[in-house]
């Protein structure tokens, strides 16, 4: 993986204020100023950013705009794991439903004693986080033996279990059905007709800020530069003084932990769980959106899980922009969706081996040198 | 402000137009037969709409494709309902697909019609009252089955053999309320084919008969294992899964298995060209559906459609969702089914009974009498009402 | 950060043995290091040097025989190393090629930082104040060995000889008491072997943490001019022991190891003679 | 004699960046050229290059006559060009056994090929000893005894060997430098042979060739080089 | 007694199956040192071709020899216009266009064949034949048996004792060196992927007549699974993949008999890690590579 970025020399020049500001490729850690500073004011500038767009948006986008967040609590943490520590876990999906029934537990529990009050939420996510982080530790105990796809085939055998899981365990999963609680509602000084969409994303909104941030400190501190070494070559890393199983249990927690609070808030988006929406077709969506994002770089988590969102409305805007003859309509009806859809991951990872954000990067690059070039 | 505004327009509906829509599966595992249902229904919009539609308004039917995954279906519905305004929802298949939906159709109050599925989830009026069931449930079914078993077979081994969901559970809470506890029970799950220990070990306790919850491809999948084990029991099989064109085409050339086959419907019989509702509805299919197969969905989607119209007219002119929501309740639809629905301000479940049916020489046909019952304790009851006969273009004017 | 200089440790194996599987790897090695010193360890291709180092490093267990530290008993675990003040080059480079060169450096001193995961996650002060501790000291290193201008750059990239020190550089950042050189001065030119050897001559005596040494090496200018004392391997075994002029000298050494100036041609049976 | 390998003005680099500039230099056949310079001068890549294993960006190789131009790299072994690469290129997971059978599969004399593994068995007795061994349970040393003894079971006219002594013993090293000796001079054998040890490389050598960012410096008999110490020490630092 | 059996046969007959399709695996494992998750949709594939031979022709053993020869084609033609050109950077590029391959493949069957379940006739009598009053294999399973166990043996063979077998390894493990030595590097991997397809082919025509039919997904639970029983053996390993294959069918069959359906994928796991945890390479991993 020599996609990894190399970071700049710090000394020879002092960069600009603003250069300053944004946050340096991973390693560039802590070169001046505060890590935490740095990536705060970035995280309040995007949250902002988001905020204001929101009060633009109608219901359903704003929806989507929650989901895309919830996703990229995940994809944060799954890059991290994957992009960053080299192991590929196939099994993200089931530590999502971690995140999601427990905070569906949580939340109904609540419900039935008739306990309420804003603090109830949080109580659920942060438990969600600390459950998955949790499971996250087992099977990390498990992946630091395995390598490449034999950890694979450990994981996707996790990926398949929830279904088994919420069927054997009926009485406090209810099987296919799943859960349901009751839907969080804007908070009464928002005004009575404030959008209920708008408020969950927010919420959500929140829980990516503060994964993104989370992660952004990490990648740029010592443990993210560990985490790569352990990536590149186990037997240097160890002599390095790196406890190399440690370092995998430990990404593995890390990114089950940001998992939990992604599924956590992915239930609350929809105040319901089900074993069918983490099916093993939503840990591989989940690869593909780091990978196509673009493998290892919180950005590339970013349009990662805007590419989830996005790809799910294709097929309804594909049904809409192609009216077909009703014959040939029923065998293209859903098949056209997924075709284009499967396009367009082989062309993506054709033309932009390094994902979406790669090509992003090898284009401002590019630009950045004729511009350069033109001074000269 | 919205609330005035909300009163003054209803979502989906215009003076020409009335938009609905649903999820369907029309790709993915689920997609098997169950992708020729909306087909159907839609073919019949197209053919009520090439009339004149209903009170003027044409019904513009949006088919979402949810691949009968749970995630998707919570995004399609918010859709159609935040986005495209659907004025209503009509015949969302799937039990785990459609109970995820069931909180946000509430609190967005959109009608919830029809729901493709026995699950008796759909008929809980207080908790969500603008959600109807349409077919039989499965208790009511369960119960029936239990029945004729008891009739036909008395003093038999009767076992049962269910999907491990709803299905086969509410199936088998109406088999032993009937017969009490059977003498084994096995279950399958979709994500695992291999069904030979469940049907070994029904071998192996000496039934006679099996009375099985299982979508087509496991009932084709099971009775194929029993005759490979040489097990020969009397099938006795949920008209969920019991659809003989479905299962022979499965089949191929071993669909002699299904021979002497027992199961049950509630509509006219997709094979039996001299009924009148299927001859209605052939007209249609040739018109607008021509590249499917009559069989068991697509009269299962005709049917549904109709009630459907037969609910936008009992609604009215006026068209709101109150008054929808209100048609319905107010029930007495008639149509292709051969009993009564139980529609009524406090059960929101559909059809009330079932016929029994059998194959005899590949051909799947009706025998002895309709059964209605409830899903709680009430007892089965012969029913000797008549099936009315289609209107004139098989659309309904009350 | 991490232990005061010191002159070094003592390190010693006390018949040390490998097997893998049927084969003899090392066979009753007894050796020392002490305090200060620079220990060469020579000997013929498969002789046992690298899994020597294996042993000390803790990679490969002996399966007969002991190590002490200092005196004490010593079991040794990779990742406790540098803790201990032990360091080690790879035989080749082994650099981390997604790193660039002063991040691939200051690997080298995970264990030197304060700061705990929590600082790290939060981003709090302590863990930034200990990156700029360590880039400062990478860079100082990077400099003291004449690559500070690649100290961006990607590994891949940089020439074998530059790559070199900066994986000597990474091997130094531990300040280590005991530094282990497996074929440092493999691939590199006359000259840059002349810099090495006056690199680590000068380590035991350095200002900026003074170390002994273990240095396997193939290249005799350079360990007959570096080493206090040198061990000769053969099949695992130690053939000889002593200062650089008593092995020279030793005619065991010679017919296992350098080979008699004999004339060319007669080494070689004769492979490809008839083609 | 005519010369078995001429490079004309050849330019090649990886992707975007240029190493090689301009690079001439002429091999007769049956000689061993030294090829010489700093780390980083280019060496490898012009080595890369002659094998095809880089495109060239500009210039010419005429190889036995004809041009290599669009030739794929593993035709070349067929016609008798044999590239031993930088460290250690073994194929780390087949067995020593399997890797020397590898160099051999092409030819058509299996039972010539038979008779150069054993050779290679009586070379380096190391290899003998781990027939059934795993390439990556070999140690530096017999990883390079290895490649090298592979490259000769294909019996080439023209030997490319990039740093052969890189982690042999002395006495090993020595001794293969014999040997290229003893194979160009009654085998018509030609080598070219990159080497950071310039003393045992020239020793062998008929041609030095010095190599410096990307360019050759300087080609000249490797007796004058031997022997001129200011020229030795003007391009060689020694 | 006759329940531990019955389901013993049971497990060996659907074990067989799985072992078949991991054999294409670890096939493309070898030759290519990925995991080819499009190996289900490409299998599925080249059985509808397979079917609509059999259904013109009549003849099975037509069929599956235009199954197989599918599988070639079809392989050859993935890895030349498409795998080729996926940038090596990264490793899992492979396995995101494998799997749009999976979605692109599926939604051309659906188009041109539609989602139905479709018959898929067995060539041989699939009633089990009654050992000792316990159902026991049918005719077909033997022929899967059988089937699979050629199959083994003639890659096994390959690998081990032809210089193709040698090439491929090499080009898979060291493709530069490898062309070095004179391999075409290139021409290996087509192969490779052709061979493993055409396995993949042969399983996915072993594999339909015990399911559900021909279906678009018709291999998804199966590569699930059968990856699962490659992983046990020793992605490495033919043989591993076969006994991992039968080891899995034995292990779903005891425990869905025994403890129900349900705890299928909870068994799975269970026998993934202890075998992983005790032998990280699987059961029939070679010696654990040397590091330092
Ligand atoms: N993990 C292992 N499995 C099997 N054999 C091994 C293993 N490690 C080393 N050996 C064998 O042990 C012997 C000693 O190897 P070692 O690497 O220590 O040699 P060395 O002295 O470093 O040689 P060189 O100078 O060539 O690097 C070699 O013959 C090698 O093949
Ligand atoms: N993969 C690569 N990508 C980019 N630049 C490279 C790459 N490999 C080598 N270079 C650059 O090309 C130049 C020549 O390298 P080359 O390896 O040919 O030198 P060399 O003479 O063989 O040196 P050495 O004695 O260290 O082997 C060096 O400056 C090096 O940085
Ligand atoms: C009858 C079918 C259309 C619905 C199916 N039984 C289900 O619950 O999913
Ligand atoms: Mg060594
Ligand atoms: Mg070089």
């Amino acid at each position: 993986m020599t996609a990894t970025e190399v970071s700049p020399d710090p000394r020879p020049t002092r960069p600009s204020p603003l250069r300053r500001l944004l946050p340096g490729p991973p390693g560039a850690a802590g070169a001046r100023g505060s890590t935490l500073l740095r990536h705060l004011v970035l995280a309040v500038l995007a949250g902002t950013a988001v905020v204001l767009l929101t009060n633009q948006l109608a219901p359903y986008q704003n929806l989507q705009v929650a989901r895309v967040c919830a996703f990229l609590c995940v994809t944060a943490g799954y890059t991290v794991l994957v992009g960053l520590n080299g192991q590929l876990s196939l099994g993200h999906g089931a530590l999502m439903a971690t995140g999601a029934y427990t905070v569906a537990l949580m939340q109904q529990g609540f419900d039935e004693r008739a306990v309420q009050g804003r603090w109830i939420l949080p109580l659920s996510l942060l438990l969600a986080v600390v459950v998955t982080a949790a499971a996250g530790l087992v099977i990390g105990l498990a992946a630091a033996r395995l390598r490449g796809p034999y950890l694979a085939g450990v994981t996707l055998a996790v990926a398949t279990l929830v279904p088994a899981i919420t069927t054997i365990f009926t009485d406090v999963f209810n099987g296919e059905q799943g859960l349901r609680f009751p839907m969080e509602t804007p908070p009464a000084f928002l005004g009575a007709y404030f959008q209920p969409e708008r408020w969950l994303a927010w919420v959500a909104l929140l829980a990516a800020l503060l994964t993104m941030l989370l992660m952004a400190n990490l990648v740029r501190s010592r443990f993210g530069r560990s985490l790569r070494a352990v990536r590149d070559d186990e037997v240097a890393a160890r002599l390095a003084g790196i406890h190399v199983a440690r370092n995998q249990v430990l990404a593995f927690v890390v990114s089950a932990a940001c998992a939990g609070l992604g599924g956590g808030v992915y239930a609350v988006l929809t105040a319901t769980v089900a074993p069918g929406k983490f099916s093993l077709d939503l840990s591989l969506f989940l690869l593909m959106a780091i990978v196509i994002g673009g493998l290892g770089s919180l950005a590339g988590a970013v349009w990662g899980a805007i590419l989830l969102v996005a790809l799910q409305d294709l097929p309804s805007l594909i049904t809409e922009t192609f009216t077909l003859p009703s014959g040939l309509a029923q065998r293209l009806e859903g098949n056209l969706a997924l075709a284009v859809f499967g396009l367009i991951l082989i062309v993506v990872m054709l033309a932009a081996p390094g994902g979406l954000h790669g090509a992003a990067r090898a284009l401002t690059a590019r630009l950045r040198a004729r511009r350069r070039a033109a001074r000269r | 402000n919205d609330e005035q505004q909300a009163a003054e327009n209803v979502p989906g509906v215009t003076d020409t137009e009335v938009v609905i829509g649903t999820h369907q599966p029309l790709t993915g595992p689920a997609a098997p037969g169950y992708s020729r249902i909306s087909a159907a229904t839609k073919a019949y919009f197209e053919h009520v709409n090439s009339k004149g539609g209903v009170n003027g308004r044409k019904i513009v039917y949006k088919v979402m494709d949810d691949g009968y995954n749970p995630a998707n279906t919570d995004n399609v519905v918010r859709k159609l309902v935040l986005d495209d305004k659907v004025f209503a929802l009509l015949g969302g298949l799937g039990t785990p697909t459609h109970t995820n939906v069931l909180e946000f159709v509430k609190a967005q109050k959109v009608p919830d019609l029809f729901v493709s599925s026995g699950s008796r989830n759909w008929n809980q009026p207080d908790k969500y009252p603008t959600t109807f069931g349409w077919q039989p449930d499965y208790t009511v079914e369960g119960k029936i089955l239990a029945t004729f078993v008891k009739q036909q077979f008395p003093g038999a081994k009767v076992c049962h053999f269910g999907q491990n969901d709803d299905f086969g559970r509410d199936s088998l809470v109406g088999v032993e309320k009937v017969l009490g506890p059977v003498a084994a029970k096995q279950t399958y799950t979709t994500t695992n084919q291999q069904v030979g220990p469940a049907i070994g070990a029904l071998k192996a306790a000496g039934c006679q008969v099996v009375i099985s919850a299982s979508i087509p491809g496991f009932t084709a999948l099971a009775m194929g294992q029993a005759a490979g084990q040489g097990f020969k029991a009397q099938w006795v099989v949920s008209n969920v899964g019991a659809d003989y064109t479905t299962l022979a085409k499965q089949l191929g050339d071993k669909k002699v298995i299904l021979e002497g086959l027992i199961a049950d419907n509630y509509l006219p019989m997709s094979n039996d060209p001299a009924d009148p509702w299927i001859q209605a509805f052939t007209k249609i299919h040739q018109q607008y559906n021509a590249a499917n197969p009559i069989d068991g969905n697509a009269v299962y989607g005709y049917s549904m459609a109709y009630t459907f119209v037969q609910a936008l007219l009992t609604a009215g002119k006026d068209l709101t969702r109150e008054k929808l929501v209100e048609a319905v309740r107010k029930g007495g639809f008639t149509g292709p089914g051969l009993t009564p629905f139980r529609y009524s301000a406090d059960v929101h479940a559909g059809y009330s009974g079932v016929r029994m049916n059998k194959v005899t020489g590949g051909v799947q046909s009706y025998f002895g009498p309709t059964w209605t019952t409830d899903d709680g304790d009430g007892e089965v009851k012969e029913f000797s009402g008549t099936p009315t006969a289609p209107p004139a273009d098989a659309i309904p004017t009350t | 950060m991490s232990p005061p200089p010191t002159d070094g440790i003592d390190l010693a194996l006390q018949h040390v043995g490998v097997r893998f599987g049927g084969l003899v790897a090392l066979d009753d090695v007894s050796l020392r290091v002490p305090p200060g010193r620079i220990v060469g360890v020579i000997g013929p291709n498969g002789a046992g040097k690298t899994t020597l180092f294996n042993v000390v490093c803790g990679f490969v267990p002996p399966t007969s025989g002991a190590l002490t530290l200092d005196g004490r008993p010593f079991r040794p675990r990779p990742h406790r190393l540098t803790r201990l003040g032990i360091a080690r080059t790879l035989q080749g480079v082994g650099l981390f090629p997604g790193l660039s060169v002063v991040e691939n450096v200051m690997a080298g001193a995970s264990h030197a930082a304060r700061a705990g995961f929590a600082a790290a996650l939060f981003g709090l002060p302590r863990s930034d104040r200990d990156e700029r501790r360590l880039r400062d000291v990478a860079h100082d290193l990077l400099a003291e060995l004449g690559v500070a201008e690649h100290a961006a750059a990607a590994p891949a990239a940089l020439p074998y000889a530059v790559r070199k020190r900066v994986a000597l550089a990474r091997a130094l950042i531990a300040r280590p008491r005991l530094l282990l050189l497996d074929e440092p001065a493999g691939g590199l030119s006359a000259e840059d072997i002349t810099e090495l050897g006056e690199l680590v001559t000068a380590l035991p005596g350095r200002a900026g943490g003074a170390c002994s040494i273990m240095l396997v090496e193939h290249h005799m200018d350079l360990v007959m001019s570096v080493c206090h004392e040198i061990v000769v391997l053969d099949f695992g075994r130690v053939i000889a022991a002593g200062t650089p002029e008593q092995v020279r000298d030793d005619p065991l050494v010679t017919e296992a190891y350098l080979g008699a100036d004999v004339p060319a041609g007669a080494a070689a049976p004769g492979a490809g003679a008839s083609s | 004699m005519s010369a078995l390998l001429e490079v004309e003005a050849l330019s090649s680099g990886y992707g975007p960046v240029p190493v090689l500039r301009d690079v001439t230099l002429s091999v007769p056949a049956g000689t061993v050229a030294a090829l010489l310079g700093a780390n980083g001068a280019g060496k490898t890549t012009l080595l890369r290059t002659l094998s095809g294993l880089l495109r060239p960006t500009g210039g010419r190789v005429r190889y036995d006559g004809a041009d290599l131009r669009g030739v794929r790299v593993e035709r070349l072994v067929r016609r008798g060009l044999a590239h031993v690469p930088e460290g250690r290129g073994i194929v780390a997971e087949l067995t020593v056994e399997e890797n020397l059978r590898l160099g051999g599969l092409w030819r058509r004399d299996r039972a010539d090929a038979r008779r150069a593994q054993d050779e290679v068995y009586q070379l380096f007795e190391p290899l003998a000893r781990r027939r059934r061994h795993a390439g990556h349970q070999l140690s530096g040393g017999e990883r390079q005894m290895l490649a090298i003894g592979r490259a000769l079971i294909a019996r080439p006219r023209l030997l490319l060997l990039d740093e052969p002594s890189l982690g042999l013993a002395p006495r090993v090293a020595a001794q293969i430098m014999a040997l290229l000796r003893q194979l160009c001079d009654s085998g018509g054998l030609t080598v070219l042979l990159v080497e950071q040890n310039v003393r045992s490389a020239l020793s062998v050598a008929d041609q030095g060739v010095v190599m410096s960012l990307g360019r050759v410096v300087m080609a000249t008999p490797a007796a004058q080089l031997r022997d001129d110490a200011t020229l030795r020490h003007a391009y060689l630092g020694f | 007694m006759d329940r531990f059996l019955f389901l013993t046969f049971d497990g060996l007959a659907t074990g067989a199956v799985y072992a078949a399709f991991a054999l294409a695996l670890v096939l493309i494992w070898r030759a290519a040192r990925l995991v080819n998750f499009a190996q289900g949709a490409m299998a599925v594939a080249t059985a509808y071709v397979g079917y609509a031979v059999v259904s013109v022709t009549g003849s099975y053993w037509l069929g599956l020899g235009a199954a197989v020869l599918a599988g070639l084609a079809l392989g050859a033609l993935v890895e030349r216009v498409l795998m080729r050109f996926v940038g090596h950077a990264n490793p899992l590029n492979d396995v995101i266009v494998a799997l749009g391959l999976v979605l692109l493949i599926q939604a051309v069957l659906g188009m041109v064949f539609g989602n139905e379940y479709r018959p898929a006739a067995a060539p041989f009598d699939t009633d089990a034949l009654s050992v000792g009053g316990v159902a026991a294999m049918s005719p077909y399973d033997l022929w899967v048996l059988g089937a699979v166990l050629a199959v083994v043996v003639s890659l096994g063979l390959l690998f081990t004792r032809t210089p193709i077998g040698l090439r491929m390894r090499a080009s898979a493990f060291a493709p530069e060196v490898s062309r070095l030595l004179g391999v075409n590097v290139g021409r290996m991997l087509t192969v490779g992927w052709a061979l493993a397809a055409a396995v993949g082919a042969l399983a996915g025509m072993l594999v339909v007549p015990t399911g559900l039919g021909l279906h678009p997904h018709a291999m998804d639970l199966v590569f699930v699974v059968a990856f699962t029983a490659a992983v046990v053996g020793g992605l490495d390993s033919p043989a591993g993949a076969v006994v991992g294959g039968l080891l899995v069918g034995l292990i779903l069959s005891y425990v869905t008999g025994y403890l129900g359906p349900d705890t299928t994928p909870l068994a799975i796991l269970v026998l993934l890690l202890a075998v992983l945890l005790v032998r990280p390479g699987g059961l029939f991993s070679s010696v654990r590579a040397r590091h330092v």
